[in-house]
């Protein structure tokens, strides 16, 4: 299957304020959010990007969305590099790729209704506005948004969280676009709602066939949603796998960890120790070689000289650890 | 040590800014260029001694770089009228000027920050529905015009203070600063220093109040309370202390600011300071000193800047200490 | 027991609005115990509360808050405001959600431990600067951190910090409000970890309050649910998530995601959490309850101990809970909301 | 669900800038601070406009008594509400004069401190990089300026006139305006509905002006408001140092004529007191409105 999106050795730099010494010596310290990703999303999957905070992945989805521009690297979509997108072309991909954000009490404009914030992208993208109300009630009927006229007129804070994801979702979808991407889409959501709006995702996603990347802090959500997991860590993908591997047969010590440290809703679980310590360290000095040796139980000296690149070491399970290449 | 140097080529650039602006607004104005530095008073020598330092029988640019030259060396000419160098007039009169701004803003903010804060927790009381309004009052008050009104009460009619000026005629002293630790100049200081201290005060304790009740609700100030710490520490170590951090910016920026406002009340009680001195230079069209009156002020709001960046940077951990983890 | 609540009552005055009285009840009659020595978890949505009950417990309501009912009693003392100010940090501490906003920013993290060793307990300086060393010892600082702000702490540092702060004066209970929920799933492990030691190792009681069924299941010993202002179930760890008596409870444990379990499927509750300012007659999660029935729906449905004595629930068919948790399982049965959320 | 009730709610069709305007139109009745502020602008928007028919007389004639003689220092009667100047002038009638002087300094210092100020804060906020850095640094520039010896300055070399002084007072204010706004204006560019806006296409200038502008409206006015008493204040302070416009009639002026004329020292305070108060009474309405607008758009400051 074509890819439909397509990393190559992406990398992404914030520049920081520079200190004196810096300035003179004409140093340029930045803290590298993406440091060297490449991977593809085939037509119709559905990926997750996993990881803990400050570890890239919403940078990556803006990347791909092109919210953000790469330092260094190139991605394309359906065979279209994005750093040349501009006017039409620009509004072109726009309509095709499509973001869910965190924090539904955010994502809409409160002086919105409804209805306005909807409709927004059908004029954005100069359709007709007498498609528009047909077009708004396809789009809320897929998220089952049932009883439309209850909604149109209303304002984002008269409604919940749960039904505020499924308006952000109905305007994410009511272009009927290709490629969604989800920034933990219902971390902001109650327990009981969540597990109805990731329903909904997986529902829309199969329906339309969309190519979907949902990026999350939690594995066990993941799990639900997401046939293959990329986890990363400082900037760079460790791991790149079927779910079902990564949370039964982790190969990464980094995955392991991240494993063994999500608790479960059951009282007999398995109490392993942590193997792992320390902190994520300061994404602006990050170690030499592997970024993850300082904290690995099972670092060699040649962690420290080279970062194992990111390989295959079984059918579509890739790892970056030098324990694996070897 | 960076931040410090940071803020203080800020600043330095912001004086040199309106250094700048200061000399095309003297070059732009409307008669010859020569008209803003010589005056037809001089006699024939002097004025050939001013074209010569100022270069103003070269071309603007060159005169540019001469005229920061001659501020460098705190070369601001002749006054057109004393017949005085500038800089000696400025000095005499500066100290007078700082120490009713200094006098002044000591009270006010000491006033302000105690009443801001006391307001804060009388909140919703009827005091507070009063006291508001009452010190916005004071701030939407003109301050030569509270000077008047307080002359007229406490001068001309209660007679308890001196109308005007720095000292009483015929006093003698040995030196200016046994001047000043006379009686007889604070007797003269006081009405100024009250009518600046009263315009001053709103500013203060409006931004205390306002900090206060927000920093009431920080989740630290909870904390405190919830480890059981009596009320007085809750409220002065912990609430006020943060509070204080943007009135603390506000003072010192408040001496360059009141230093401009002290224009009109030096005005209305004769003080000897520096802003008087500037609106007589300006009324008889001495340029020499008015340019000077007008760069020593835009100095020590420069300077105050500064110090109100360093004090920033000494009371808030956060500008201070960079983040380690 | 060494904390007992016993029908609290946390009332909050709002501007009267077009749908309520003005009275926002969020606790309403919420009863609860805390054995000597073991971890509580109290867990239940947001809006349920959970935190509002903590915050009453140590005295600090927001200003729009009041107890309007009910005891607290610890150690077999009632606390009133006095006796709650005496108690405070010496015997009952409080671990914050987010220990950036509740460390003062201006003051470094071992002033402030030292200002609660110096100003509650009895230690001079020095005894307090070698007790801090110590308490940063036991959660894993380095002692030099001591002199750095809060700022200069990373999240998971901040919240040992926290930790270090409560622990200070040897209190017997500790009640952490969502203490994990901020930090990374590495992060949160090993605070739960350390907290699990600690409470062994100082024989501590704790409260953790939290949304996280995971959570609790890893670290509790006993766990309380709360609904809508209410405590619907309680009851050891084990039994309460292995054998749920209440339909919530059950709804909220297809509707948790498991990375161990079988299941691929999520089962949410339908509706939301009644409006606290006019909370529907009888059982508060009847409209949303697949097997709510008339009677769900007036009167008041008091928690009660089943068969067996320490697992409480609040159901009218608490009796049936055996066949109606077998019908829960299945996610048909939460696909029908109740019958009587919309006639 | 909890319904809060929203007024005027502008309808599926409305212009979402309508409905932010037609806020702040209504925003004072909500407000006791506001609402004050607002009669008492439009009591002196009423004495300006009817200043003629409040006060026949020119305000600068010179009277003279039935005998002939000056009709100086009269003291406050049924003739002469407020008495009269030493120069025989009615001080009641320069009084209801000034008020058209004030206003109009006023109100034209803050349009133009407004408009500047909102357009920079906005080009500056949105687009960021070397634009923003520039307008800052102009901004520092103006700001470090200081305010009331630049005015004189200005005023005092350039010619004694009222378009100079607003000038000067716009010169200096846009940049509180501007840098508050910017800020605002980097908040809201970081707020995930204006990110939403970009991913579903919206062009610049429609994610500027609808999604963000719209939420900038106020605080423009609340700093117009503001500039209003601040452009006030100077005006007076400018003319009571004698660099004023000595063609109208001014509040500052009358001051000036009661102070070098020894009014203080005789105790005339029917000639010096009605014009300050009338300069705190204009200039605090412009406060109270500020606040209101503060406390209803910006809810941080809001007296929880």
């Amino acid at each position: 299957m074509a890819a439909l999106v397509q990393l190559r050795d992406v990398v992404k730099h914030f520049p920081v304020t520079r200190s004196l010494g810096e300035l003179v010596r004409g140093e340029h310290p930045a803290v590298r959010a993406l440091d060297g990703v490449s991977f593809d999303i085939g037509s119709g999957d559905a990926i997750a990007i996993v990881g803990e905070s400050g570890c890239g992945k919403t940078t990556l989805g803006r990347l791909m969305l092109k919210l953000t521009e790469p330092t260094t690297g190139t991605i394309a979509f359906d065979g279209t590099a994005l750093a040349g997108l501009a006017g039409e072309g620009l509004r072109g991909f726009r309509r095709q790729a499509q973001l869910v954000f965190q924090n539904p009490f955010d994502a809409l404009n409160p002086r919105f209704t409804i209805y306005r914030a909807v409709a927004e992208p059908l004029l954005n993208a100069g359709i007709d506005k007498a498609e528009h109300e047909d077009r708004v009630a396809a789009a809320f009927r897929r998220v089952h948004l049932a009883d439309l006229d209850r909604y149109l007129d209303k304002y984002p804070h008269q409604l919940s969280g749960g039904q505020l994801q499924r308006v952000v979702l109905a305007r994410a979808l009511v272009l009927a676009p290709r490629f969604l991407v989800a920034d933990e889409p219902v971390s902001m959501l109650d327990v009981s709602v969540r597990a109805g709006i990731l329903a909904l995702m997986r529902e829309v996603r199969d329906t339309m066939g969309l190519t979907a990347v949902y990026i999350s802090h939690d594995l066990a959500l993941v799990r639900y949603l997401c046939g293959r997991t990329l986890v990363m860590y400082l900037g760079r993908i460790v791991e790149d796998a079927p779910t079902d591997e990564i949370v039964r047969r982790p190969r990464h010590p980094y995955t392991q960890a991240l494993v063994a440290a999500v608790p479960v809703p059951d009282a007999d679980q398995p109490r392993v120790p942590l193997p792992i310590k320390g902190n994520v360290p300061d994404a602006r000095e990050p170690p030499s070689g592997c970024s993850f040796r300082d904290r690995c139980p099972h670092a060699m000296t040649r962690c420290a000289e080279v970062a194992p690149p990111l390989r295959e070491v079984a059918g579509g399970h890739r790892v970056a650890c030098h324990l694996e290449l070897a | 040590m960076r931040l410090v140097v940071e803020r203080f080529a800020h600043n330095a650039l912001a004086l040199l800014a309106v250094t700048t602006i200061l000399f095309f607004m003297f070059r732009l104005m409307p008669g010859t260029p020569l008209a803003a530095y010589i005056n037809e008073n001089l006699n024939a020598d002097q004025q050939q001694a001013v074209l010569e330092q100022f270069g103003l029988d070269k071309p603007m640019w060159q005169q540019y770089f001469i005229y920061l030259g001659n501020l460098a060396q705190g070369e601001l000419g002749l006054s057109f009228f004393q017949r005085r160098p500038v800089l000696t007039i400025l000095l005499e009169v500066l100290p007078n000027s700082l120490i009713l701004t200094l006098v002044s803003l000591i009270i006010a903010y000491a006033f302000g920050v105690l009443a801001g804060a006391w307001l804060a927790w009388k909140r919703g009381s009827w005091i507070e529905r009063v006291a508001v309004p009452a010190v916005l009052a004071t701030r939407a008050a003109p301050e030569f015009w509270i000077g008047m009104v307080l002359l007229a009460l406490l001068s001309f009619n209660a007679g308890w203070f001196p109308s005007g000026g720095a000292s009483s005629p015929g006093m003698a002293y040995t030196n200016a600063f046994q001047r000043m630790a006379s009686w007889d100049y604070l007797h003269h200081l006081a009405l100024p220093v009250l009518t600046l201290a009263l315009y001053l005060q709103g500013l203060p304790l409006l931004l205390m109040r306002s900090n206060m009740l927000e920093v009431m609700h920080e989740e630290f100030v909870t904390m405190a309370r919830m480890k059981g710490f009596s009320e007085w520490r809750i409220v002065i170590r912990h609430a006020a202390r943060n509070a204080l951090l943007p009135v603390v910016t506000a003072f010192a920026l408040g001496v360059g600011l009141s230093m401009g406002g002290n224009v009109v009340v030096e005005t209305v009680f004769s003080w000897p300071g520096i802003g008087r001195l500037l609106v007589q230079a300006v009324s008889v069209l001495d340029y020499p000193l008015a340019q000077g009156a007008f760069l020593m002020i835009a100095l020590v709001l420069a300077v105050m800047n500064f110090v109100a960046d360093l004090l920033y940077m000494v009371l808030d951990p956060r500008v201070s200490h960079g983040r380690k983890s | 027991m060494i904390l007992e609540v016993d029908d609290l009552q946390i009332h909050y005055s709002t501007r009267a609005g077009p749908s309520g009285s003005g009275v926002v009840r969020a606790v309403d009659g919420a009863s609860f115990a805390v054995p000597e020595g073991r971890i509580v978890g109290l867990v239940g949505e947001s809006g349920c509360g959970k935190t509002t009950a903590v915050r009453a417990i140590m005295g600090v309501l927001a200003e729009n808050g009041r107890r309007a009912g009910g005891r607290v009693v610890f150690k077999q003392q009632a606390l009133d405001e006095a006796a709650t100010k005496k108690l405070l940090w010496r015997d009952i501490a409080y671990v914050p959600q987010s220990a950036m906003s509740s460390l003062d920013p201006v003051y470094t993290v071992g002033a402030q431990l030292v200002e609660v060793l110096t100003k509650r307990g009895n230690a001079t300086g020095r005894a307090a600067r070698a007790r801090a060393v110590e308490l940063f010892d036991l959660v894993g600082l380095s002692e030099n951190r001591l002199r750095d702000y809060p700022h200069q702490f990373s999240g998971g540092m901040r919240q040992r910090a926290a930790i270090a702060i409560a622990l200070a004066l040897e209190p017997s209970l500790l009640l952490a409000d969502e203490p994990v929920t901020a930090l990374d799933v590495i992060v949160q492990r090993q605070i739960l970890d350390m907290l699990r030691e600690l409470q062994q190792r100082l024989r501590l009681s704790i409260v953790l309050v939290t949304h996280d069924i995971s959570v609790v299941a890893y670290l509790c010993d006993d766990v309380v649910v709360m609904y809508a202002g209410q405590v619907i179930e309680s009851g050891p760890v084990r039994d309460v998530l292995a054998r749920p008596r209440h339909p919530y409870t059950m709804g909220l444990r297809n509707a948790f995601p498991d990375l161990l379990s079988d299941a691929l499927e999520l089962v949410p509750i339908s509706g939301s959490p009644p409006d606290l300012a006019d909370p529907p007659p009888g059982c508060r999660f009847a409209p949303r309850c697949p097997f709510a029935l008339a009677a769900c729906t007036t009167g008041t449905v008091a928690i009660a101990s089943g068969s067996d004595r320490t697992h409480r629930s609040a159901c009218l068919r608490d009796g049936e809970a055996d066949q109606l948790r077998k019908a829960a399982l299945d996610p048909e049965t939460w696909l029908r909301s109740s019958s009587f959320a919309t006639s | 669900m909890a319904e809060r009730a929203e007024p005027a709610i502008p309808t599926r069709s409305s212009w979402s800038l309508l409905g932010v305007l037609r806020r702040i139109v209504a925003m004072p009745l909500h407000d006791p601070f506001a609402f004050t502020g607002l009669v008492i602008y439009v009591l002196f928007a009423l004495v300006a406009l009817f200043a003629d028919q409040l006060a026949p007389a020119d305000p600068l004639e010179i009277l003279f008594t039935k005998t002939g003689k000056l009709a100086a220092n009269v003291a406050p009667g049924a003739e002469f509400l407020l008495g009269t100047t030493n120069l025989g002038r009615d001080i009641y009638g320069e009084l209801v004069h000034g008020t058209r002087s004030a206003l109009a300094v006023g109100l034209s210092a803050a349009i133009i401190v407004a408009i500047v100020g909102t357009v920079v804060g906005l080009v500056a906020g949105y687009f960021g990089g070397t634009t923003d850095a520039i307008l800052m640094r102009i901004a520092d520039m103006a700001l470090s300026l200081p305010f009331l010896p630049f005015v004189i300055v200005l005023t005092g070399f350039l010619g004694a006139s009222t378009s100079n002084i607003v000038l000067a007072v716009a010169l200096l204010l846009w940049p509180n305006s501007a840098r508050v706004i910017r800020s605002q204006v980097l908040t809201l560019r970081e707020r995930a509905y204006v990110e939403a806006a970009r991913v579903t296409g919206a062009s610049q200038w429609r994610i500027l002006f609808v999604h963000i502008a719209p939420n900038i409206l106020p605080l423009s006015f609340v700093y117009a408001a503001i500039a209003i008493g601040w452009a006030i204040i100077t005006e007076a302070s400018v003319s009571f140092l004698g660099f004023g416009d000595s063609t109208s009639v001014s509040w500052g002026m009358m001051l000036q004529d009661a102070f070098s004329s020894q009014a203080l020292s005789r105790g005339q305070y029917a000639w010096f007191v009605p014009p300050g108060l009338c300069i705190i009474l204009v200039v605090v309405a412009g406060f109270f409105i500020s606040r209101g607008y503060e406390e209803v758009f910006m809810p941080r400051l809001r007296g929880r």
